[in-house]
């Protein structure tokens, strides 16, 4: 029979330390590993079976970025995703049969048919996600205006804007970072630079040699950080949130990764030099987050294994889920342009 | 004390800033400045710089961070400087804001003030009527007041619809024109077209500027015995096709008359209205005076040679009441 | 062996670049990736670095470098990945390019390529049909060809132009039309309709992959004894109004088909040119069939019914051939 | 009775140098005060007089920087001027009574009337002017565009972007610097900051102390210069010059300079501290270089005045000619939008 102390002791702390770091390392595998699992569902499954049509772009070994990021965002605040983020949707709580059906162009999915892939967003309380339309880095400007809009409320919350390193290229990159140091918005940067933009390698998008060397023409702290350790990512939006949420405006943070597939299903990636998948491979930031895992004694194999065969199961479930959505009906094409109708 | 059509879109922002917490004002040397025209002089005093938000000089910027804050339920009132430049912040109109409700069943509620229009000798990039981009683009409004009245009640209107709207401001109208405005609060509804003249020989279809250049043309001609109706569409998009085809049915005549360059004009989407419409009361061909299509000079004589006028109404009329 | 509609740009392309030094290409992955489309696959193989640039991703970069290289007497051909992306590089194209001539008399001979519409269940972003934007533009030349042929004699033409051309290509055409083409080099006119089928009864006024469906109407459509007359309009600025009318002359009931959405179609162009010159030959109301005024859904029962189709003009057509 | 030195002494080599420079600050005088003369006449008289109507910007203590950047151009390099950059349009060789037509609407302006003030251009060879839109930062993509036309050529010749400080907020600013660095173009960015952009001052435009901040952005030499130093700015665009003629891509060079009049004609510029048009005004870059030259014994008060003398004389005789020529025809309304018409 003792008191708990209201301090806890050294090694308690260490422990306690410990215990939460293992619960976020494994949240963390989590959402990677449900990332990997439906974006290999939909791209080497589905998209091959005619189940998914169109354009399909998928975050394979950039899952660290999503996730790392997005679990520092509060219920306030509100994201704007790229097309690599899926993990994004995940995290705030969008449910995996929903995602399925937006990509299958079903009901229930996002835009219930609409438009598909990850153009799809809920600016529903908690949730705060802003869909990308397709002109590159067009989320950028809005990003600033959201901010504008939660400081306008006066409230700490801050918007997390997230591109790829082709999209700086674009004027509205430009303008709406610009903007936003400028007002001194409440905006987190998150660049992937995963090396390619499409077919473009980095040297054919910027003749600087990082994503980060733009902060100073912004005025903006700038830092870059290891994409492929979704531990680093976590640790270094933590500063990039408290810079945003204290009110001392933008801050950005490149996260250097690799695009360990071709821009979209449809592209074999042959200007990608062979060595470089396999470089990268070895740095697959599932697998390294896997082996400090199992380093820290935070898991084992056998509970890391059950977790990615939970995750399976879930997108099993939430495939049959979408598969029996219907397609929308077609008396549905003509309303929702404008309010009311 | 008649009111300008400058000072009635003034007296619409502030009363709208007043009334509602959420509206705002973003733009280029909006704040101390005033804006280039003074629409905003005084706002920034009134209700601070958190409410009347200047800018860099980003129109795809200012229009992007109206859509993030319209998606976040404010209500942002953008100004292009001069219509001219909207081209800039083009994509974030016609893409961005114009499909998220379609899409994802998001709403944008934003207003794009954009001073537009000829005849202050401006020159080709700064007297650009620029509204048929927008016509074009579903998921938009579109509105041209012509009147001081219109202006303000449909900047108010502008301000409570929870679409994306384009708001053209005639630059030529905002000293000139002048009229004494109700006391009492009044808006004007979106999508709703006025007779601004009636009568029985001929419909002259018309917006902005140019509903005084048909009304001038109207006199005139009714001095001859011509009864032109003149109908002042007020907003282009939703188009009002009901007051149209009514005048169309009364007049069998039709003129239509745009300030803006010829070819796909509005005289175009007015034109296939009325003849899959009210094609059977039509009792002469559909004609249309319009600036020709060439970008707006800027010496007096070529900009006055550009422009529609009374002048060149009167004659079309004319040969179409004789038709 | 026939050419498809992407092999007839390509080969138009690479004939325009073997005969002209000053031709080069210029646009985001076209180089050694050939485009996204492979309409420049082996290009830069061929031609080198030089005249195949692959630029960052910057839309109004694109176009400015072109109108750069044009007023330096080059003949640039931009590419845009997709047409929907031309938004990002307005301001550029109508403010800039389509200007020049007019206001300071500079040449900037110039094209801009543009894969467009809908079909291939590309959503809202990578389906649209975004002419109209650059027909209200003067200044400009827009090209939309539906044929093999013209797709090749067209591209030749616009690089040859002095002025500045938006070139569309159908994205639903690029390996879905087919045909032999001379072994000889032609050249096809810019400006100037095509009769792609001769017809008493009615006149079906369209352009791009719609003249396809025009075409296939038109078969079910005679075996009911109803004589279709399809005009391929193939450039709409500047506009053969001359066969447009001759056409209607001829069978005094018009069908305006676009895949572009409905409001302030090139429908709305053609109907005011049809009503003000050939008014007295109309024997019924202009009908037009289009798309719906709603972004490009991306779902495929959506898209399809947003699509105008055979069916949905033969129904229009009868309906006009009993009027 | 001497044979001339093929190898000139020290001091002869000091006194021919100083010959140089002598007439070289003479030059510049003559272009800056030709520009204030040209644009006081425009802005103070004709404006006033109903003359010129519309817009009127002025670079009234800017004049240092295009008279000390465009001495530079040679034969086939290509301008590109921003709104205050008059002196360009002298040294290409542009007689000025047709810019003032220009200014008047008049036949004989560079585009007949059918545009105004500074919206004009030449293309013709040795001229070499792109005329602006007024959409700003819109001529820096052209620029690149003339450059990479330049290099396409195989010359050396370079394009000169010239550009304000606002202007480079927006996104053709960026992409067009961004274009011209990865292509490693011939081009020489020439910013005057002015420190307003209308009535907006610097830290309403950005949150970088100096446009030079943005350099490295693009992995482009950036250098600041004192923009009211007309010798300074020659020396600078030399280095800048030679860079890019070397095939070493963009150099940017800032101008650091004071707008001493509203932002256009109609604009008393009342947000404008009036301390600081009096700090301003004491480096007048007119004034400067008079003294310079006295100082140096380049010159004597006497020649200077006789240069100011001349001046006025050519802009009396340019006004005049200019008040002679037609508005032009209404029936020249529609030709020439398109070749061939
Ligand atoms: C304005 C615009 N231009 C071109 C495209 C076509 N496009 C889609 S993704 C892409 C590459 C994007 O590269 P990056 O920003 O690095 O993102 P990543 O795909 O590598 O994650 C391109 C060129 C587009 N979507 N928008
Ligand atoms: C795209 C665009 N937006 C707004 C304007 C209106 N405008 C004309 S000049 C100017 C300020 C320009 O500032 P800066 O680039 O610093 O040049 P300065 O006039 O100071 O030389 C503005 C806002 C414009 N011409 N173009
Ligand atoms: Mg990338
Ligand atoms: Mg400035």
């Amino acid at each position: 029979m003792s008191i708990a102390p209201t301090c806890p002791s050294q090694s308690q702390r260490g422990s306690d330390e410990s215990a939460a770091e293992a619960g976020l390392a494994r949240r963390c595998l989590y959402y990677m590993s449900l990332m990997r699992e439906t974006e290999d569902r939909i791209e080497r499954k589905l998209y091959r079976q005619g189940k998914i049509l169109g354009g399909v772009y998928v975050g394979r070994g950039q899952e660290a970025i999503p996730v790392g990021s997005a679990l520092h965002a509060l219920p306030a605040d509100v994201l704007l995703p790229s097309h690599r983020d899926m993990a994004v949707f995940f995290i705030r709580g969008i449910p995996l049969g929903r995602i399925f059906a937006q990509y299958m162009g079903r009901m229930g999915g996002l835009t219930n048919g609409r438009d598909g892939n990850m153009h799809m967003g809920d600016m529903s309380a908690g949730i705060g996600i802003v869909s990308i339309i397709s002109a590159l880095a067009a989320t950028v400007p809005v990003a600033a205006g959201v901010a504008l809009a939660l400081q306008y409320r006066g409230t700490n919350a801050v918007a997390f804007s997230y591109f790829g390193d082709g999209s700086t290229s674009r004027g509205d990159w430009h303008e709406g970072v610009n903007m936003a140091t400028v007002l001194k918005l409440p905006v987190v940067y998150l660049c992937n630079n995963n090396q390619y933009a499409y077919s473009t390698p980095l040297s054919g998008q910027m003749a600087c040699a990082n994503v980060a060397d733009r902060g100073p023409a912004y005025g903006m702290p700038a830092e870059i950080v290891d994409g492929n350790d979704v531990l680093a990512v976590y640790e270094a939006t933590a500063r990039a949130v408290a810079h945003a949420r204290s009110g001392l405006g933008p801050y950005l943070l490149e996260c250097k990764t690799f695009r360990m597939t071709g821009h979209s299903a449809h592209d074999a990636a042959e200007y990608v030099p062979a060595a470089l998948f396999e470089q990268w491979a070895k740095r697959d930031p599932i697998v390294r987050l896997e082996q400090k895992m199992i380093d820290h004694g935070w898991d084992d194999r056998a509970g890391l294994d059950a977790l990615h065969a939970q995750v399976r199961q879930e997108v099993d479930a939430a495939v049959a889920w979408a598969d029996e959505r219907p397609y929308p009906d077609p008396a549905t094409l003509l309303g929702g342009v404008y309010d009311g109708e | 004390m008649p009111t300008t059509y400058l000072e009635a879109i003034r007296e619409g922002l502030w009363e709208e800033m007043e009334r509602d917490p959420d509206v705002f004002l973003i733009g280029e040397d909006i704040g101390v400045y005033g804006g280039a025209f003074k629409v905003t002089a005084g706002f920034i005093e009134h209700f601070g710089a958190r409410r009347v938000v200047d800018t860099p000089i980003s129109e795809s910027g200012i229009v992007g961070a109206a859509i993030g804050a319209g998606l976040m339920g404010l209500r942002p009132v953008a100004e292009m400087q001069f219509a001219d430049f909207i081209s800039c912040g083009f994509d974030q109109i016609v893409n961005f804001a114009a499909k998220c409700r379609y899409r994802w069943n998001a709403a944008v509620p934003m207003v794009v003030r954009a001073p537009s229009g000829g005849g202050i000798h401006g020159g080709p990039f700064h007297s650009q009527n620029p509204e048929m981009w927008f016509v074009k683009t579903p998921g938009l409004k579109v509105i041209c007041p012509a009147t001081a009245y219109d202006a303000k009640g449909l900047i108010k209107s502008a301000v409570r619809d929870n679409d994306p709207v384009i708001f053209f401001e005639h630059k030529a109208l905002y000293r000139r024109i002048k009229e004494d405005l109700p006391a009492e609060e009044f808006t004007v509804p979106i999508g709703k077209a006025r007779v601004a003249r009636q009568g029985r020989d001929l419909s002259i279809i018309t917006y902005g500027a140019m509903v005084w250049v048909a009304l001038e043309a109207a006199e005139t001609l009714a001095a001859e015995g011509i009864e032109v109706e003149v109908i002042d569409l007020r907003t282009l998009l939703p188009l009002d096709r009901d007051t149209v085809c009514e005048s169309v049915k009364k007049t069998a005549k039709v003129l239509l008359l745009h300030e803006d360059t010829r070819t796909a004009g509005m005289a175009g989407e007015l034109a296939i209205t009325i003849t899959e419409t009210v094609f059977e009361h039509l009792d002469a061909p559909i004609v249309r005076v319009t600036a020709p299509d060439t970008p707006v000079p800027f010496s007096p004589p070529l900009e006055e040679a550009f422009l529609p006028n009374a002048a060149k109404v009167i004659e079309k009329a004319r040969w179409l009441h004789r038709y």
